[in-house]
């Protein structure tokens, strides 16, 4: 990511919190993902006001204002594209876009895949909660099927988004999930992250305790956990249960993966291989039923950033520089044709 | 051995002349329009030109569909318009004839290309009988020559492939035009050379097609008369053939470098904007960005975006693009960041005819958002004004950190004219102030603070330390910009940034009445500037008085305005739509103005307007 | 045993009461309010009522943000509006007393629950010093209970967990106030069994604090005096308590019915419209098919792709949202389809106020689209009257085959007023013919040949044999319907476009001038037509005439309007905005119309507005 | 897809041609399709009247105006939108929708991703030039990196979609390519489609002569095809070349594919596997070189169209009917609290 201007007195979580009142319900798990936002920030070693957290709308969006960082609350689902136009302006930041199931991946699906297929130099959170939260409990498009809620009293009709996968297919060079309640896992891939030049994108399991309480339950509760969770660790084979006796293998010919006892052939995680079938495989692992989930960092593969690119074209072009501004200028109107009368 | 001798030919001396240039798409017709069109620059005539392009990429060949035309003016004299009439028509084939037959007036000169007259292409464009066979040009003066045979002919030891020699013929046209007219061909010839550099046997073609077609002028009986129109008396200085488009983009690029900000242009294709776009995508060594956006909507949010960072934020589009903007200017309006949102207007609605022009996007402008949602609106009134209008657009979105709309049109975005350059050292000094200190008592950052004298908000870039703040599109509190849901405040606010805009400092309205004893005013606005124009001065010719005013700033609009309408038996508005400006006059001033409207896809011509105007000076 | 003896109470007769519950977002204070609504409702009082959410779905216990309440007014007499200032405030905590107290009158009464008033809770909001204990209050009939403990202790031998004991405590207030104001109270009683069904113990709980709640009132010192409010003069019918937005739904699903044509409502969740959705997705049994799009733009898109299909198609939304279909409602314009579309302003621009209520799209109504997109615009005045905006917006857009913009707001989407429910068979019949026939000679279907009477053109639905066509958003030729790019062909179809809207028949607008000696005239639209009303009343009967007249269709504008605006000294026009019809009206009819506008994201109180005219009326 | 309310007199393409004139470019790609798709329509069996052609702007999209059907030219990007709303209502059609690379995949990409998601029942014609025609040559998001156009003369700084893999990532349930050339083929993925219940993804390479000449000459010249080109058949064995000498083979433990020279271990084709993960392999076989292009079905998987879930939830709604429309409505207005006054 863009590196610091000048490095900064070490800087602690509490210089990241903003003088404005936190104002999610009681016992949402947005607190805790600012909490372990703002106990990370520190780590980055970029002065505050080289970070800007851009928004859309939604609970999820209310965040930047919690973040005394530079912010902006924007407007529904546009939060990718206005990022877009900062860090391709200003490469000297560190631009962070905070997102919903609804601001992301519904009205803002287009910007969402596009920043993604450019690869453009932003961390992307988003706060899945499958839930329309501000609007009061309308599903999602990462809602399960038949998700009954006030705009769907029969029961919802379209199959769900996997984020992942979606990611995946447009091109994403970094893909990864956590739990907000994980705080560590959380930090653990944001740090991630934040290392990875380009597109970071980062889906966040989180409870809306009023309108979709409990639906990450499965994978939070200390008694069902560890036999529906699975810890992806660069390097290591990739198994789970309590006493990791699951694992996930790659059976013989097939393209996806299989769940089994026995940590035997466990396949090893590696994050880096450059084709996505592996990490789109992994992300077919776990759909509504979050029965088999994995978290951690899918992919994280180097791909010249949009950013850089867009630079170095800049860079190019300066070395034309022939004289001052205003002489180029006059050089440029004066260029053509031109004809003189005296 | 005797010489082949020449008659010695008449040559004529005419104060202005039409020329309309037409054939298939394929034909080339656009470029022999911008050649003839430098040659009589270089010759120091007032021009003034009219592409018309077919709304498909290419129609098929020889339909009417697929005719491409390109009009040209040029004066001894300063002109306003491309011309209502064309005194010449060159007809490339028989669609490019039928096609603009009706636009000519008695006693025009045709020259066609015979060639392309055979029982087939007549067919594609339904002519029983071939029009230079009956009796149907009879009041024309048709010159019939067989262009292409001539050219191949030309060509013939030059052993260029026939494909590329018959190709040639728009230049032999041109050859014989530029004979015609006396224009110095230098240019022309040394354009050659750099157009085909990679090419040189085309280079030979084209220059032999060239002067075959001049000599064929010089030579042959059917060109008893030649021409001459004198260089017309303009300002001293260097001078350039622009279209709007063109100036608009370098106007974008001077506001960069007066003001020192980078600019960032988010955009996504549509005609007729978006040679904008390609134009400044080619200067990123003054530090210029551009991005072709997914759509409109990202578009416009990355020049948000860009701006937030400190960049000149700029998106162009047409109609359709501003209509998907809605939203994300309201939020540039409530964070009351700069931003230029250049519409080129083109005939709707929806889809409409995407390459015919109209002044009907001037509702959307002021009025198009939800909530009470205020921005500056300016148009430019030509082809080089672009590039003024340009700066001004940024001026007043740096200074007062808002969004600006431009008005612009297909009609002033494709025509062009001379444009007298200007020096740089006397453009706008656009630099502005980034905050640097916290403004408030206790070291705090207000950045709703306003200064005084503009009312606008500090300018806070991210980068600058201890102005750390978070801005959305909630209402805000005045000063502290915090989140407010206080119904005083919103009142407040409100009202506030209705006032920042209305007391934006503009230029008063000057009105052109030479003889100041005119009773009837027209007002205008935008690219109607030209053929009002030429209306009024072919009236106070006649000896019939009018004044003209003509706005350029549409919100606020000019202090002097109401005062001036008010001066006048009767204020008329000729409009490119159904009476939006008048609607807006008529609910400011509750003055009866008269919306004069054509919505046709074209814009005025002198004689429709001089007519109308006739009847009210005359009948009141 | 002696009884205990309860002292004998008086009972006052009052004409009118205006209470207002407040609390935390927690404490159901939206359910107690409409509770105590239904069973003055009942009582046949007439009612008006307001809700006030907080913007956040659940602020911080406590908090001032936090604070929700339910304003009720009901009255003998028929009322126009929720009533300018509470008579009662039911205070649930210390928050609650400091976020209404500003808008009490002197000698209001308060009821506070003195439980809630600890040191935390004081703080939070920023009471140094209890306002229960200083003289802060002097000025008001304070009424301490320990509404909390004392539902506990109502409910000790129920053996409800404490949580749950605690919840109920506001029905303990609603049993308070049901006594204080002698409401029926068995419809509630019955509520509470069919809310909580599936949770006995809780019926018994809430019943049990209920009725605790009546008798405190009954036997307590405190409470000296109980009040009656006679049943308003109604006209006979069956009523209901309804808001806006589910009127507003109940109109499109009879506007279904009486169609005959399958709904399809595509929509996008947004406040304040969401409520219509989440209605209509409840009344799939009327053949209603609910699509929640990824978006605003898909949400009109599959409404008028549906239309295009033959059903009705509509969509809901607020100013943002209508913002981003502009583009879409213009190839509706120009597909000539009908369509629906549901505005509920919201306070604007941008993001704005989500939950507070303005007037200021109907610019973006207008002329919020890009080239000239004319469409017919409407507003309903009342929560009921959503209903029959509904149904007469769906009647114009069949009829007429246009997009229709149906202009509601917050302040009526939400308050809400007794119904009197239509016959069904008095209800229009909006059936419609779909073509079925080729129109044009030798069996050629025209799909842009015209009714002569309604200017519409023929609805062709896929499906139909013979009557194969294609359209699209460029322009198309008068009948045929082929695209053109005639010039000629464009300014007609422009102008008929105009035409066509202009030519929608609506009724006059009539005047409200009961003694037909009024000089001044209030014109207002949509949801200001409450509290207009009430400041005309009063102002007539402290004898100063006043007239007034509500537009319901703003475009076209109703026939008559200028002759009876010309009929003043003076036209007024108060909106919640800066003047949007004020605007129009004067350019239109040249009438130094007067605006009066206040955009605080509140509804205007007739005091306010009484204040205004009766200055107006005055001094001119 | 929806069958055919009565079944029709056996129609020609002839029947299919609309009396417009068409107007694409000399040569260009489009006609090739539009012949094609004229060609098969009678194989539908369904009448003209029940078939919709519905597209957004672009040259491509000009075809309906083309085809003697029912027909809308609608705005940019925003066909797949309108689509659903008709298809929703009417199950009774054959919905298609054409669409170009900018179209579908710049402006309409979010109603795209949805449409394919919710399974709606549309077959949806993607005619990719990789190029933006109608607008006279800018840059696509199928455009190569570095792509040199009119708005991008130092190259294009942002790497495409590959839209096979966007609709893979986006649950799509019948995905296929092929190539507006090769009528046979074209018609054998149209017949594929038109028999899936559903959305059905057809990505159709198509040759913009003027502003992107030769740009599938690769897979299209006669000389070098057969060494490109992968002709996927259900059921077969992928292979290639001019003797059929090169196969698609799945390395061991690997998620991708290979590409190897001899047939031998030749992966067999089996469009219908449910996890998507074999399809998106195949669909990272070809970038943007064209190198090794599959055509063909990639994926083609039952899943119930969100037409028909809707559907069921209108028959399941009407069971409860109990009286005339108008009975209803007035019972629905009198339903809760009410009061009367007399
Ligand atoms: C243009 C526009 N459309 C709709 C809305 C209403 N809206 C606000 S947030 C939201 C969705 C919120 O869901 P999500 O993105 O998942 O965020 P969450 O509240 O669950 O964190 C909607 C529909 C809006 N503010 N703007
Ligand atoms: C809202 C809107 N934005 C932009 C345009 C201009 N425009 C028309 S077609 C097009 C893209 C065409 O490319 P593609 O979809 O690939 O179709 P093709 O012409 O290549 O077949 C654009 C940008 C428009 N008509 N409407
Ligand atoms: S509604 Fe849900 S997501 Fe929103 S703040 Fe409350 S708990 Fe959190
Ligand atoms: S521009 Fe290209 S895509 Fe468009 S019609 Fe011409 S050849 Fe075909
Ligand atoms: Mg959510
Ligand atoms: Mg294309």
């Amino acid at each position: 990511m863009a590196s610091p201007t000048t490095v900064p007195p070490k800087l602690t979580a509490k210089d990241f919190k903003s003088d404005q009142e936190v104002r999610w319900c009681p016992g949402c798990g947005d607190y805790a993902i600012l909490a372990a936002v703002q106990g990370f920030m520190p780590e980055l070693n970029i002065p505050r006001e080289n970070i800007v957290f851009i928004s859309g709308i939604g609970c999820s969006s209310r965040f930047p204002y919690y973040m005394n960082t530079y912010g902006m609350h924007s407007i529904h689902g546009r939060a990718p594209a206005i990022a877009t136009g900062l860090s391709t302006t200003r490469p000297d930041l560190s631009v962070w876009v905070v997102t919903g199931d609804g601001d992301a991946l519904s009205i803002g699906g287009n910007h969402l895949i596009h920043a993604l297929r450019r690869n453009v130099n932003l961390k992307i959170l988003l706060f899945n909660n499958r839930i329309y939260g501000l609007t009061k409990g309308q599903y999602s498009p990462t809602s399960e099927l038949g998700k009954i809620t006030k705009s769907t009293p029969a029961g919802s009709a379209d199959s769900p988004f996997n984020p992942l996968s979606l990611a995946l297919g447009a091109e994403a060079t970094f893909v990864a999930r956590t739990i907000d309640s994980d705080r560590k896992h959380l930090q653990s891939v944001l740090r991630a992250a934040a290392e990875h030049e380009g597109s970071a994108f980062v889906e966040i399991y989180q409870n809306c305790n009023i309108f979709n309480d409990g639906a990450f339950e499965l994978i939070k509760d200390a008694g069902t956990r560890d036999d529906h969770l699975i810890r992806l660790e660069q390097g290591e084979p990739i198994t789970f249960g309590k006493d990791r006796q699951c694992a996930v293998v790659h059976p013989e010919g097939s393209f996806g993966l299989k769940v089994v006892e026995g940590s035997a052939n466990a396949l090893v995680h590696d994050a880096t291989v450059d084709d996505p079938a592996y990490a789109f495989a992994l992300s077919r692992l776990s759909g509504s039923d979050l029965n088999t989930t994995p978290i951690g960092v899918f992919r994280d593969v180097k791909r010249p950033s949009y950013d850089e690119i867009v630079q170095k074209q800049l860079v190019d072009a300066k070395a034309k520089v022939d004289g001052t501004p205003d002489e180029m200028l006059a050089g440029l109107l004066n260029s053509g044709d031109t004809w003189t009368i005296l | 051995m005797a010489e082949v001798d020449v008659p010695a030919k008449r040559v004529e001396q005419l104060d202005r002349v039409v020329i309309r240039f037409a054939g298939d798409s394929g034909d080339g017709m656009q470029l022999t329009g911008d050649r003839f069109t430098s040659e009589t620059a270089q010759l120091g005539n007032d021009i003034s030109t009219l592409p018309n392009f077919p709304a498909e990429i290419r129609a098929p060949a020889g339909t009417l569909p697929g005719v491409s035309s390109f009009q040209v003016h040029f004066a001894d004299y300063d002109i306003l318009t491309p011309g209502d009439a064309p005194n010449v028509l060159v007809a490339m084939n028989p669609a490019a004839l039928k096609a603009n037959l009706a636009d000519l007036p008695p006693g025009a000169d045709i020259i066609v290309n015979t060639d392309e007259f055979t029982k087939r292409n007549l067919a594609k464009v339904g002519y029983a009988v071939n029009p230079l066979e009956d009796d149907s040009l009879d009041g024309y003066v048709v010159h019939p020559v067989a262009l292409t045979s001539m050219t191949i002919g030309a060509l013939a030891d030059l052993n260029v492939p026939k494909k590329d020699a018959e190709r040639a013929k728009n230049m032999f046209a041109l050859g014989l035009l530029s004979w015609m007219y006396s224009r110095p061909y230098e240019s022309t010839l040394r354009f050659l050379e750099r157009k085909f550099a990679k090419r040189p046997e085309l280079v030979a073609a084209n220059q032999a097609a060239f002067r075959a077609g001049w000599s064929f002028g010089e030579t042959t009986e059917t060109f008893s008369i030649r021409y001459e129109v004198k260089p017309a008396r303009m300002l001293p200085g260097t001078y350039r053939n622009i279209t709007g488009n063109a100036a608009l983009a370098l106007g974008l690029v001077a506001a960069s470098v007066r003001s020192k900000l980078p600019l960032f242009l988010g955009a996504y294709p549509i005609t007729p904007a978006s040679d904008i776009l390609h134009e400044l995508s080619k200067h990123k060594r003054f530090g210029i960005t551009t991005m072709q956006a997914e759509d409109e909507i990202a578009a416009v949010g990355a020049a948000l975006g860009a701006a937030y960072g400190g960049a000149l934020g700029v998106t162009t589009t047409s109609g359709p693009g501003v209509a998907l903007k809605g939203e994300t200017i309201s939020l540039a309006i409530a964070l009351e960041l700069p931003l230029v949102i250049v519409d080129v207007q083109r005939a709707g609605p929806s889809t409409g005819m995407p390459t015919k022009t109209e002044q009907a996007d001037l509702n959307m402008a002021l009025f198009g958002r939800h909530g009470e949602a205020p921005l500056a609106v300016i148009a430019p009134k030509s082809p080089s004004d672009c590039f003024h209008a340009a700066l001004e657009a940024a001026r007043i979105a740096l200074t007062y950190r808002t969004p600006v709309i431009l008005l612009s049109d297909n009609y002033v975005a494709n025509g062009s004219e001379p444009w007298l350059l200007p020096q740089v050292a006397e453009l706008p000094d656009l630099s502005v102030e980034f905050a640097r200190e916290p403004n408030g008592e206790d070291g705090r950052f207000l950045p709703y603070l306003r200064d005084p004298e503009t009312l606008a908000r500090p300018w806070a870039v991210p980068g600058t330390a201890g102005l750390e703040h978070r801005i959305g599109g909630l209402e805000k509190a005045d000063k502290t910009g915090d989140i407010s849901y206080d119904p005083a405040n919103h009142d407040f606010m409100v009202r506030m940034r209705a006032e920042r805009i209305e007391a934006i400092p503009v230029p008063d309205v000057e009105v052109e009445d030479p003889d100041e004893n005119a009773r009837i005013l027209v007002l205008g606005w935008g690219s109607t500037y030209g053929p009002i124009g030429a209306a009024c001065r072919a009236l106070r010719q006649r000896g019939l008085p009018i004044a003209q005013a003509h706005l350029r700033h549409l919100n606020p609009l000019p202090a002097n305005l109401g005062e001036v309408l008010a001066g006048y038996d009767k204020v008329v508005v000729p409009e490119m739509n159904l009476g939006q400006l008048a609607h807006v006059i008529r609910a400011r001033y509750l003055i009866d103005a008269v919306s004069f409207n054509q919505v046709s896809g074209l814009p005025f011509t002198a004689a429709t307007l001089e007519n109308m105007l006739e009847d009210v000076v005359k009948n009141g």
